[in-house]
C-alpha cells in the first residue's frame, strides 16, 4: 500500500466536514514542499477514539471542543500545538423556494414559522452543529415549543438535505455547508453569543512524527487562511 | 440495579425499536417470497436486474440507501407523494419509515435465505401436487411453502437481527426524533458520539443484543420442531 | 374411452418416439429398463412437454403441439402412482391420502362419496396404523402403498400406474390386484400400467404396449405379444425348453380351443386370436413335456407327439434332459432319473411327448416361460 | 463366515427384536412391507445403533451395547444396495461407481483387480452407455443397476442387498442373477438379501430368515421354509391347488429321490432334507394335475394317484376344474371341455392322477405354488 | 468522459475495496463452513452462544461492532498485542484490518447461507458414502461440501457485496486512511459529509454497484450451472 510505502508521510485525522478545505490545503501544500499528508475523515468521535487506542496519527482536527478535550485529559496532544483554527456559525436555513426571512431573536416565532412540520439539525447530543443549535434556542427562549418536533440527523450534512429535499421546513445548519447548496436559503444566523464558541480545534498527537509540524505550521498560513475561507470558513486569529 | 434502568426515552427506543423490526420483518417476508421464487424459479429478461436490485442495500453504504429512500419515498419524492396522496400512508419522520428503512437494509439477506430454500425443494413434489389436481397456486401454497418455511424462518431471524442493528440507512432517511424514530441503534449511536457514553451505549446494546437473543432461540426451537416435521422422507 | 398417444421427445441422447391409440381398460406399458416408459407416462400426466405431437383421451386433448394446445397436469385429472412414491414429508400419512381427494371434491358430486371409500381403500392397503405418522419413518412398501392410496382418492378419469406394486409382497399384492381389477372393470378407469411383472400384466390388462429404446414395438392382447418371443429379449427365458414353430390350422369353437399343425401332428390349445395359415412359435417348457412309450389313451392331456430321443444329459442330481426330434423340430424333455432307466430310454428310442392344452391357459401364467408355454 | 445378530431397537412404535445366526453365504431376508427387514440391515450395515444387542460377523464385532463397542459403518466394509438407490447427484456415473472402489483400494490389494473388474461389472449391469451420465436423469431401473455396481465394487466383506432387482425386468434379472450366484459361490462374500421375490429366494438363498412385525418367525433352508405354509400369509398362493399331508417314508438315494406316502400311494420327488416319519405339507396345483381313466403304464410321470370324481365346475371358455378324493384328501384338477368330454367324466368316476417328478425341483420353482408345488 | 476518470485516490479506494472484499470473503468461508456445519448438525452446550455470537454483528450497530474490534484487536487491545507480538499481523488501521472488519460483519450472512444448504443436504447419502467406507472427514469432503456448494456460493456473495458495502465498523476500526483502509464506501461516506460531495460519492456509488453487478452476474451463472449438475436425482 503506498502509504506504508512512504512511511514519513503525514498522517491527518480530520473532521469529516474539512474535507473539502483540507484536500485543497493538501494540494497546495505538496505543490509547495513536494510533501504531502495522507488524511483519514471521520466522525471527530471516532478518530479520537482510534488516537486513544494507538491509531498512528500525527495531527488531529476536530470539529468541536469535546473530543480534542477527551484526547487532552487522556494526555494523547501535545497541549502546545493545540489551536483554536476555524470557527464558524450556525444558521437557519429554509427550502430555496419557501423561504420567509425570520429575525432570530429571544422568543423569535419559530414554532409558528414550523407550523406541523419538523426542525432538522444535527443530534442535539452528539453532533456539534446540534449541540449549538440546542444551545442557542435554549438561549433565545424557544428550545421547549420546539423540541417535540426537532428531527435529529447523525451529521449536519443530513440535516441539509432534509431541508433541501423540502422534508423539513426549517432547519439548523454550518453557514458553510449552507451556503454551498442551492436548494436552501438561510432564513437567518444565530447571533455568536447565543451559543458556545463554534470552534475546531487542531492539535499535534504525542505521537506525531517530525513533519508533522510543518503541516501544522502550513494549516496556520495565509495560504490556508484563503482555502479555509473559501469554504466559508472563519479563520480565527 | 440503577445502570439496569432505562430512561422513559431509551425505554421508548426499545419498544419503538421491537415494533420497527417485527412489522420491517413481517412485511417484508410476502414480498421476499415472491421474489424468491421468481429468482429461484423463473428464467425472464429482467432477472440479473432485479436480482442486482435486490442486493443494492447490501453494497451500497447505508447513507446512501438512506439517501436514496429519501429522495424516493419522502414527501417530496414521487413514490413518497404518491402514497401519501393517495393511501395516507405518510413515511417520513415516522416509524413507519423506520420499518421500510430498515426492510430494505434486511431485504437481500431475507430474500437469500428464502431463495436457499426454494432452490432445496425438490420440484418432484410439486409435480405430484399438480396431478393431483392442485393448481399452481395451491402448489405453491400446501405444497412449496411448507417445504420453503426452514428459509423463510432463517430469513425471518436474519431479518429481525438485521433491524436490531440497523441505523445508517434509517437515521438518514427518517432521522432520529426520540419517541417516533428513535430506535435502539440511532440511541446507541448517539452516545457513541459523546464522550463517555460508552457506558450507556454498552448498555443499550445489551438491551439489543438481549431482545435478539430471545427471538434467536425462539427461531431455533421452531427450526428444530421443523427440521423434525420434514426430516429426508 | 381410447387414449391416442402420437409423440416425440428428446431426452439428452434418448429418443422417445412413441405412437398408438388403445381402447383398453387396463393397457400394460411393458419394456426394459430404460425403455422409455416413465418418460412417456410423464407425458401423459402433463409433467413434460413433446417436443412434438399429440395425446388425447377421449374428446379432450392433453397435448397438441401443432395447436399449441397444452392441458397442464392439474387439469387433466389424472391419478400417477410414481415410480418414487413423492410423499408430500410435510403432511401426515392421512394428509397425504386427503390431498388429491380435496380437489376432486370441490370438482365433481361423484367425488363426494366420502369417508366409506377412504375407510376402505385405507384397509385395503394396509395403512391404517400409519395415518398419523409422517412419512419420514415409513417402509418402502408402505411409502408405495401410501402412494397409491393417495392417487386413487383423487378420482382420476385416469390412472397412470408405474411399477406400483413392485416393493411389495406377494401377499399384499395378492390383496390390492383384485382391487385394482375391480376398478378397471366396475369404476370404468382408463389405466395405464407399467410393468415388469409378467403375471400382473396378464392378470390384469387386455391391451400391452411393448417400448423398446423409446419406440412401440409391439401391442396387441398380453397372451398373444408375450408369446411372440422373438420381439422380447431372449434372457426372458430363464427356463430351458424350445420354440416350435406351428401353422394355425383352425378351432373348435365348442371347446375354446384352436388347432395348431406340427408336420402331421395336430396340437390343442386355448384359443388364439389368429388367423388359419399363420404361422406362430409356441414355448415348450422342458418340465411340461411327460414321455410315453405307447400312446396313451384315456388321458386328458389333449396332446400327444411322436417323437424321438436323440440325445441326453444328466441335469441336477436326480433329473435327465433329453432333447427330441418331433417332426424335425427339437423339443427338450426333463424326466427323473428313475423314469429315464425304468423307460429304458436310449439314443433312437421312439417315444411320445405328451402336453396338457391348459398350461396354455392365460389366467394361470405364471412367468413368461410358464405362459407361452409348451402346448399340444 | 457366520453372521451372530442378536438386538432390540424401538422405532417409534416398532419394536425390531432380532435374534438369528447364520452361517450360509446367501441368507434371504423375507417378510411382509414393514416387518423391519431395512431396519435390520441398516443395524448391520452401522447406519443405525441398536438399544441393546450385538452383532459379529466371525471375528469381527460391529456392536456390543453391552461393552459399548460400536464399529461405525465405514470400517465395517458392507457394500450395501438400498432400497433407494441413493447414487450421489453431484458425481457421474463412472464416479458413483467408483467412489467405494477408492477407499477398498487403499485398504488392501486384492481391490486392485482394476479395470477388468470395473470393466466386466459395468457390461453384467447394462451401464456402459451411462458412465459419463449423471443420477438425475436416470430410470429408476437404471439408478438401481449403477447402486448395485456401487456396492459391487466396494470389495465389501459383507454384501447387504434390500431388493436389488425389484425395478428391473425379467431379462435384466436374469442376467445378474447368475452374476450373483457366482460373487456367491466363489468371492465366498456371505450376503444378506431382502427380497419379495420367491423365485430369487429359492434360487440364491441357502438360509432363510423370515421376519414378521419385527420378530423372527422362521429361519431354515428356502425349500423347507416355503413349504410351511403356515408361517406364510395364506395369499401367497395365487393359483388354485390343494395341500396333500404326506407322510416321509424314505429315500431313493441312487435317483436322488425323497418317498413319500399318502395311504397306500407312494409319491417321489427330488430329495428333501427331511427325516423318516415327519408329516409334510405339499402343495398341488390344480394345472400340474393330469388324468387318466387306467393308470398309464410306459411313462415318465413317477406319480399316479387313483382317485375318485368329486364334482366339477367350468373354469373359464375352454377348461373345467375337477375336485378329487383321494386316499381321503381333497386334490384339484384342471383339464379342457375337450378332454373332460372325451372322457366321459362324471361325479363318482375312477381316475388317475397323474403328476410328474421334476415339476418339484427346487431348480425350476418358479412362484411359491410352483415350487411346492404338486408332487408324487 | 472526465467524469468517469478516478482520481489516483479514488482508483486507489477501487482496489483496496476489492482487495479486503475478496479476502474478506475468502477468509471467511471455511470458519463459515465449518461454524454452519457444527450449528446445523451438532447439538452441544454452547450450541446457543456461539449462535448468538455468529449473529451479533447483525445486531449491534455497525459503530459498535468496529468500536469493539478497535477494543480487541487494537494495538493496545489483548488479541491485537497477541497477534502483532506473536505472528507479526497487524490488523489496526491497516487494509487487513478492513478485511477483518468485513469479514466480521458479514459472516452471519455467509454462516446462514452455508448453514440453510447443510440443513438440506440429504443425509441418507453421507450414510451411502460411510457404507462405502468414507471416513467422515472424506465424506464430508467428497459428499456434504460438493452438496452445500449451492450454500457456500450463495455465501460468498452476500459477503462480497455486504464487504463492497460495508463501512460502519470498517471505519470505526481502521478509519479512513487513502490507500490503507480507505474502502470505496469510506471515501463515499468522507464525499457525502461536504458540500459539492453528491456527485463524486454518487460515482463512486455507481463503481462500487458494478463491480458487486459484475460478481453477482458470476455467481448466477456458477449457481446454474452447480443447479444443472445438482438436479435432483
Ligand atoms: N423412524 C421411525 N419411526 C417410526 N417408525 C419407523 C421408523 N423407521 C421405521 N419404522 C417402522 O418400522 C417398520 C419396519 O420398517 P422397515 O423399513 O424396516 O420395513 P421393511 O421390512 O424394510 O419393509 P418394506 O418391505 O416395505 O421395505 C415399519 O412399519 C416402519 O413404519
Ligand atoms: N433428462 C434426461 N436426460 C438424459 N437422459 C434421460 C433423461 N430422462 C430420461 N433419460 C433417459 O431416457 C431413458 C428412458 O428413461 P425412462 O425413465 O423413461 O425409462 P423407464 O422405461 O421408465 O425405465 P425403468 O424401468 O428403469 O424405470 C433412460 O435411458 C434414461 O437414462
Ligand atoms: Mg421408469
Ligand atoms: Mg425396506
Amino acid at each position: 500500500a503506498p502509504a506504508r510505502a512512504e512511511p514519513q508521510e503525514v498522517l491527518v485525522f480530520a473532521a469529516a466536514s474539512l474535507k473539502n478545505a483540507l484536500d485543497d490545503i493538501n494540494a497546495a501544500w505538496k505543490s509547495e514542499s513536494g510533501r504531502s499528508a495522507t488524511i483519514s475523515y471521520a466522525a471527530s468521535s471516532v478518530l479520537a477514539k482510534q488516537i486513544e487506542s494507538g491509531a498512528p496519527a500525527d495531527l488531529f482536527f476536530s470539529a468541536d471542543r469535546d473530543w480534542m478535550d477527551y484526547l487532552a485529559k487522556k494526555d494523547l496532544i501535545r497541549p502546545d500545538s493545540r489551536a483554536e483554527l476555524l470557527g464558524n456559525s450556525i444558521v437557519l436555513v429554509a427550502p430555496a423556494g419557501a423561504a420567509k426571512p425570520l429575525d432570530i431573536a429571544p422568543g423569535f416565532p419559530l414554532a409558528t414559522a414550523l407550523g406541523d412540520g419538523k426542525l432538522a439539525m444535527g443530534s442535539v447530543d452528539s453532533v456539534p452543529a446540534g449541540k449549538y443549535g440546542k444551545a442557542a434556542l435554549e438561549k433565545l427562549g424557544v428550545w421547549q415549543s420546539v423540541s417535540a418536533q426537532v428531527a435529529q440527523a447523525d451529521n449536519v450534512r443530513a440535516a441539509l438535505l432534509l431541508v433541501s429535499r423540502g422534508e423539513a421546513p426549517l432547519g439548523i445548519v454550518y453557514k458553510t455547508d449552507a451556503a454551498a447548496d442551492k436548494g436552501v436559503a438561510v432564513v437567518g444566523t444565530f447571533p455568536a453569543d447565543t451559543h458556545p464558541p463554534i470552534v475546531y480545534p487542531v492539535a499535534l498527537t504525542k505521537t506525531a512524527k517530525e513533519g508533522a509540524a510543518d503541516f501544522l505550521a502550513f494549516l496556520k498560513g495565509a495560504k490556508a487562511k484563503s482555502l479555509f475561507e473559501a469554504q466559508g470558513f472563519t479563520v480565527l486569529p | 440495579m440503577d445502570w439496569l434502568t432505562l430512561s422513559p426515552d431509551e425505554a421508548a427506543a426499545v419498544r419503538l425499536s421491537l415494533r420497527v423490526a417485527t412489522v420491517s420483518t413481517l412485511a417484508s417476508l410476502p414480498p421476499a417470497l415472491l421474489i424468491a421464487f421468481l429468482l429461484a424459479r423463473r428464467r425472464f429478461p429482467g432477472h440479473a436486474l432485479l436480482n442486482g436490485l435486490v442486493h443494492l442495500p447490501l453494497v451500497m453504504p447505508p447513507v446512501v440507501t438512506g439517501y436514496l429512500l429519501l429522495l424516493a419515498f419522502g414527501r417530496r419524492g414521487p413514490v413518497g407523494a404518491f402514497l401519501a396522496d393517495h393511501l395516507g400512508l405518510v413515511l417520513s419522520f415516522r416509524w413507519t419509515g423506520a420499518a421500510l428503512a430498515s426492510a430494505v437494509m434486511s431485504f437481500p439477506l431475507v430474500v437469500r435465505a428464502i431463495r436457499l430454500s426454494v432452490e432445496a425443494v425438490d420440484r418432484r413434489l410439486e409435480a405430484a401436487a399438480a396431478t393431483l389436481g392442485a393448481p399452481p397456486l395451491l402448489v405453491f401454497l400446501t405444497v412449496t411453502l411448507p417445504l420453503v418455511a426452514p428459509g423463510l424462518l432463517a430469513g425471518a431471524i436474519l431479518g429481525f437481527a438485521k433491524s436490531m442493528g440497523e441505523f445508517g440507512a434509517t437515521i438518514t432517511f427518517v432521522s432520529n426524533i426520540p419517541g417516533e424514530t428513535q430506535t435502539l441503534p440511532s440511541a446507541i449511536y448517539a452516545l457513541t458520539q459523546v464522550p463517555g457514553g460508552e457506558a450507556g451505549a454498552l448498555r443499550l446494546t445489551l438491551v439489543s443484543i438481549a431482545i435478539s437473543m430471545a427471538a434467536l432461540l425462539a427461531s431455533e426451537a421452531i427450526a428444530t420442531r421443523l427440521a423434525r416435521r420434514l426430516a429426508a422422507a | 374411452m381410447s387414449l391416442q398417444i402420437d409423440i416425440r421427445q428428446r431426452l439428452g441422447a434418448f429418443r422417445l418416439e412413441a405412437r398408438f391409440e388403445t381402447s383398453a381398460r387396463l393397457t400394460a406399458l411393458f419394456g426394459r429398463s430404460g425403455s422409455g416408459k416413465t418418460s412417456l407416462v410423464n407425458l401423459l400426466a402433463g409433467l413434460a412437454r413433446p417436443d412434438e405431437g399429440r395425446i388425447a383421451m377421449g374428446d379432450a386433448v392433453f397435448v397438441d403441439t401443432s395447436t399449441r394446445r397444452f392441458l397442464p397436469a392439474h387439469r387433466r385429472r389424472v391419478g400417477y402412482v410414481f415410480q418414487d412414491a413423492r410423499l408430500f414429508p410435510h403432511l401426515s400419512v392421512r394428509h397425504n391420502l386427503l390431498y388429491g381427494r380435496w380437489f376432486a371434491r370441490r370438482r365433481d358430486m361423484a367425488a363426494r362419496a366420502g369417508q366409506d371409500e377412504f375407510d376402505r381403500i385405507v384397509e385395503l392397503l394396509g395403512i391404517a396404523p400409519l395415518l398419523a405418522r409422517r412419512p419420514a419413518g415409513l417402509s418402502g412398501g408402505e411409502r408405495q402403498r401410501v402412494a397409491i392410496g393417495r392417487a386413487l382418492l383423487s378420482h382420476p378419469r385416469l390412472l397412470l400406474m408405474d411399477e406400483p406394486l413392485a416393493a411389495l409382497d406377494e401377499a399384499r399384492k395378492a390383496e390390492i390386484l383384485p382391487y385394482l381389477e375391480r376398478l378397471r372393470d366396475e369404476a370404468a378407469i382408463p389405466i395405464l400400467y407399467v410393468s415388469h411383472s409378467v403375471t400382473e400384466v396378464l392378470r390384469l390388462a387386455a391391451d400391452m404396449v411393448v417400448l423398446e429404446a423409446g419406440r412401440v414395438v409391439a401391442q396387441g392382447p398380453p397372451a398373444e405379444i408375450m408369446r411372440r418371443l422373438d420381439l422380447l429379449p431372449s434372457a426372458y427365458e430363464s427356463e430351458s425348453g424350445r420354440d416350435l414353430v406351428v401353422t394355425v390350422e383352425g378351432e373348435e369353437p365348442r371347446y375354446g380351443l384352436t388347432v395348431l399343425a406340427l408336420g402331421e401332428a395336430r396340437l390343442f390349445v386355448p384359443r388364439l386370436a389368429a388367423a388359419p395359415g399363420a404361422s406362430l412359435r409356441l414355448r415348450v417348457r422342458a418340465r411340461d413335456v411327460m414321455l410315453a412309450l405307447e400312446a396313451p389313451t384315456g388321458i386328458s392331456a389333449l396332446n400327444v407327439l411322436p417323437a424321438t430321443v436323440v440325445g441326453f444329459s444328466p441335469d441336477g442330481a436326480s433329473g435327465m434332459e433329453l432333447r427330441l426330434d418331433c417332426a424335425g423340430q427339437e423339443l427338450l424333455s426333463r424326466i427323473t432319473l428313475k423314469s429315464f432307466e425304468a423307460l429304458e430310454l436310449r439314443v433312437g428310442s421312439p417315444v411320445h411327448a405328451v402336453l396338457k392344452a391348459v398350461s396354455f391357459d392365460r389366467r394361470y401364467g405364471g412367468d413368461l416361460s410358464t405362459e407361452a408355454s409348451g402346448e399340444a
